[in-house]
């Protein structure tokens, strides 16, 4: 079963970004784009993170706090811990996708540019130009816009504002996002705004990333965000009263955004 | 075919969910009263607010699970919107509550009667934190003074006990409880616990490093543990342990279960599983002829 | 590489046939040796013949076994031909020996150490008879006298005493023996026990009713119990108990125990199973550069 | 798996002989002629017992203690437990074979009939004439020869002496035979003397029956009766000393044949 925690050799590490390292694993897995495993960093925690490719597996992680700066310090040949793949994914709808990552929320929308069937717009967003990663990998398959919160690359912009512009401009079958909540939150009024389907990964604390525990459910609907989720489509987020509201902290407690 | 009723509780069925399983908001219980269970438990609510453990917090296996979520809750205090919407499910809520001192399992056991859940379940059994419970249900004098004095502030709302097994002295426990005056016993918490080292890092996996153990490959040894408890003590008892179908559930039943808790087979077959172990263990009473699961109490002790 | 040391018993690899398992007669013991196991145990044997349970003795299901064969044996002076026999086999032979009294176990000792057997293992632990065995393991006072009388009477052949993980007073009682003078911890014989009911039948199938679990649902309850073990007597510990391939056998290892028992698992993987395990630890040992198996014992408490 | 013990209802009861019944049981098996099942008399025994027909299964049992008197009490719809099938089964080399059954050794033989390419001579052995059963079945794919201790059907012989006759006066590839261990005694000793390959079904005391417990295991072989057997060629039967002189008892001791 994919679900025991198995440690596997770190063969390759890339710096992307001063903050963030993609990390290559000795093994693979097969699943959907967004979805996520759990990462066992031994003897420290264990962490969701996004599948940023499935064969070999690679994560791309952001040094937020403990658990990932120790993983920032693990070195080739280190072993880590791997279960999963877990959650949803992106099911993606119609021809014409617009796709828009925020800073490390850009991991796990690279797996989607596999699909050579759809026509993909990405814009990614950083707040500055060392933070875009993973930039060549898309150009592959979609028409890339580059924005930064200082301007130091692409277009000085939130992505939320290039994003609305782009659809303004342009049609699309739907929108697909990832990256800090906030962003999302005002993505989602523009996506409403404009009636566009979106489907968006969200982030809640996670346990046992296996639906058991309930500490990632949501408010009123009781969906979990590591078996329902973490990707939420247009109706859904419409639902959870919860989202871009307030969150449940490690011990259960109500934290506002 | 499947009602009954639970230390006076009136079931619409008898799978009730287990502490500690999706229990953490009114949300998710609301779900899974919806998904068929006949009861729902909140996850243990402990005095004051508790991180828990660090992950890796549950590990899970073919047969087993381990666990050490170490009783993360934000307090009684701080659950007021829980509360409101608790009143919302429409099938009995059991509020499962710990605490480290008799005095605070009196002091959380009067808030919680205060909300009026439909049960109270005194978790005297988890294995994973070392001042919390677990000595409570090893002692059968704490194990008593705890459900008597917790009585005394909780007018008439029913009492449970969950055990632990993991002592030579459950049915004296257990008797403790019935003579203090809990309403039902809950047999059982988790099992051992237990270890799982992964040999390429050569550490445990769990942060703790311990877990309790639950999930299919415990059921032989609650079975076995109901049937004796069914013996000695003349409370109901919730069997909980192991039971994955319907097969399983009437198992327990007969070994002297008049309600059986479902936890782990939440991961083994999903947040349904309620109504399909309802589902499987009508069909079997259909085939054999049992009118009401009530006849099969205890049966195979005749 | 898997070459060891246990207790003064020079091994070829550390996997030994538990006591119960295929170890009925000389000509079985051998062919176990011969299919690549480090020592076997013979059949724990008994003061006078007996017949043991009716069958069912034995139910298996997909993660665990559940046993109540409840000690057969020919008596230890109807076993002339195979003790001859035995001095065929060209891997360590350890003589398993229950009984009822502490005299008796003296009695059996005595004459088993006249046919000199690499070692003798104490069965203070069998859960599935009334008068044999399983109060001699849950009391530490009795378990000191039964190891110090028994090595009065054993000259130099190292004495393993075999514990029930069914107490919880394990640690008291391995110090006890280890105290007494026992020259090895066997770390564990089965769990609970437990039951298994028919739901057709309404009835419990074995026909002891309850039986104790091994295999590999009980595999975590005995690292963690290995693992505590380790970290409180200094004697080497042989640790059984659902150790099924070479993944298991390392973790084992590294929770504390310097060789491993395997029983169930001839069931789960064939009798070949002893040279598999072999062939998967040597492997993974290959892969990870370890020279030798000594070097792993007791490393996940680094 | 097929090894947990499972309750099935006996849906069929026929009286074969005046000791022997055929249980129909609601259930069926795949395998091989001459496996076994491990039959689970509630609340009395579990007693090894030849599959005698796989689809549905059916077991022909003789009363002659405990176990199998309880057994023949019990009723159409009443439970009964089984698991396996267990064993090796014969393996059937040549074209000719002769088929020997003595008493209720007779019972497993009746599966071998379903092989279509082979051509069977059959002996069937029983004190007298009412103790005989199956020879209709074996008659529709086999030349079928009765003998009787009493003479009251078929020939006045035993079993070893027709199947003598019939390999002075035939061809035969090789013999195959399941009764009681002194016929087979004499029968093995009548094949070696014609130098032609047996194979016989035998008996010993079975606790696990899955090669577990190590209770019905050979001298000085350490064959499993229950795992490498119950069916042993003529070269095996030579190499186990124990056979036709003793066995062990429920005990573990010896004791003479
Ligand atoms: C579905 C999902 C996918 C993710 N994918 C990625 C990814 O591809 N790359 C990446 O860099 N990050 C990703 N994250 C975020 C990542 O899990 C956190 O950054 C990480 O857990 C921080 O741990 P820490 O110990 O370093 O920081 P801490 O200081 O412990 O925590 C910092 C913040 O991280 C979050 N966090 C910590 N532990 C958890 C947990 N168990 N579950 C959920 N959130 C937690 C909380 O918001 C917390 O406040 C993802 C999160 C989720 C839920
Ligand atoms: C592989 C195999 C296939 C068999 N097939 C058939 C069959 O198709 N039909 C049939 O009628 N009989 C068959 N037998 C014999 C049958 O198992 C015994 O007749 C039955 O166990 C007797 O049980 P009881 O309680 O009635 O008699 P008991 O009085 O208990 O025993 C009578 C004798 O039966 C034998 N026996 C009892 N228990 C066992 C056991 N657990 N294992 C092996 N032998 C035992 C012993 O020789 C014993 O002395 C088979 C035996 C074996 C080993
Ligand atoms: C992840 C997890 C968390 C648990 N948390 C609690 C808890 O907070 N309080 C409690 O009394 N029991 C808790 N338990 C124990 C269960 O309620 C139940 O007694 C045990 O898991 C056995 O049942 P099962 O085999 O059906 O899971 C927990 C079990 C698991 C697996
Ligand atoms: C069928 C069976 C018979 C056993 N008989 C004995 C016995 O006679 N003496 C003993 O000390 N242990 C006996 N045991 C226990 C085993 O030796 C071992 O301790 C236990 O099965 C756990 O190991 P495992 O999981 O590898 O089987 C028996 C176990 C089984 C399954
Ligand atoms: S993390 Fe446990 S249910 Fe989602
Ligand atoms: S009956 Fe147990 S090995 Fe054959």
């Amino acid at each position: 079963m994919n679900d025991v925690t198995k440690t596997y050799k770190i063969l390759e590490i890339k710096q992307e970004t001063p903050t963030i390292k993609t990390f290559t694993l000795d093994t693979a897995l097969e699943g959907t784009p967004g979805q996520f495993v759990m990462v066992w960093v031994p003897g420290v925690d264990e962490i969701p993170i996004s599948i940023s490719n499935f064969d070999p597996l690679q994560i791309t992680v952001k040094e937020v706090g403990e658990a990932t700066k120790a993983l920032h310090k693990k070195r080739i040949g280190d072993y880590i811990g791997i279960r999963g793949p877990y959650g949803n994914g992106f099911g993606l709808v119609g021809e014409r996708v617009l796709v828009v990552g925020g800073g490390v929320g850009i991991a796990p929308l690279r797996t989607l540019m596999k699909n050579k069937n759809k026509q993909f717009t990405v814009v990614l967003g950083a707040q500055t130009k060392s933070e875009i990663f993973f930039e060549e990998d898309f150009k592959r398959n979609a028409d890339v816009f580059v924005c930064t919160d200082d301007g130091s690359y692409g277009k000085k912009a939130f992505a939320t504002q290039l994003a609305e512009e782009l659809i303004q401009n342009n049609r699309y079958d739907m929108v697909v996002a990832c990256g800090p909540e906030i962003m999302l939150k005002y993505l989602f009024g523009i996506t409403e705004k404009h009636k566009i389907n979106a489907q968006f990964s969200m982030e809640r604390w996670m346990k046992c990333g296996v639906g058991l525990c309930g500490h990632c459910s949501l408010d009123p609907t009781g969906w979990r965000v590591c078996k329902e989720g973490p990707v939420f489509s247009s109706e859904q987020l419409r639902k959870v009263t919860e989202f871009f509201r307030y969150k449940r902290d490690q011990s259960g407690t109500e934290v506002e955004l | 075919m499947l009602s009954t009723s639970f230390a006076g509780i009136e079931l619409e069925n008898p799978t009730v969910l287990a502490a500690g399983i999706l229990g953490t908001s009114a949300a998710i219980l609301k779900r899974v009263a919806d998904s068929g269970a006949g009861a729902v438990t909140i996850k243990s609510i402990g005095p004051k607010k508790r991180e828990g453990h660090s992950n890796p917090t549950v590990l899970f296996f073919d047969s087993y699970l381990m666990n050490a979520v170490g009783l993360p809750t934000p307090g009684y205090r701080n659950m007021e919107r829980e509360w409101e919407e608790l009143k919302e499910i429409n099938v009995p809520v059991i509020a499962s509550i710990y605490a480290s001192s008799i005095e605070e399992f009196v002091e959380v056991a009067q808030y919680v009667a205060s909300r009026k859940p439909d049960a109270i379940e005194l978790n005297i059994s988890c294995p994973n934190t070392k001042a919390h419970g677990m000595l409570f249900g090893k002692d059968p004098s704490i194990a008593h003074d705890v459900v008597s004095q917790v009585k005394e502030v909780t007018n008439n709302i029913p009492i449970f006990a969950k055990l632990t097994p993991n002592t030579d002295r459950v049915i004296e426990v257990a008797r403790a409880c019935e003579e203090a005056g809990a309403d039902a016993i809950v047999a059982f918490n988790t099992w051992g616990p237990g270890m799982y080292i992964d040999i390429n890092t050569r550490r445990p996996v769990l942060h703790y490093r311990t877990g309790g153990v639950s999930g299919p490959a415990v059921k032989p040894l609650v079975v076995k543990g109901i049937y004796e408890l069914y013996e000695h003590v003349s409370l109901p008892i919730l069997g909980v342990g192991g039971i994955t179908n319907g097969n399983d559930a009437i198992e327990m039943i007969m070994a002297g279960a008049s309600a059986i808790g479902i936890g782990s087979a939440v991961y083994y077959r999903g947040i349904d599983v309620f109504k399909r172990i309802c589902d499987e263990m009508q069909g079997w009473m259909l085939t054999h002829d049992y009118k009401s699961i009530k006849e099969l109490v205890g049966v195979a002790h005749e």
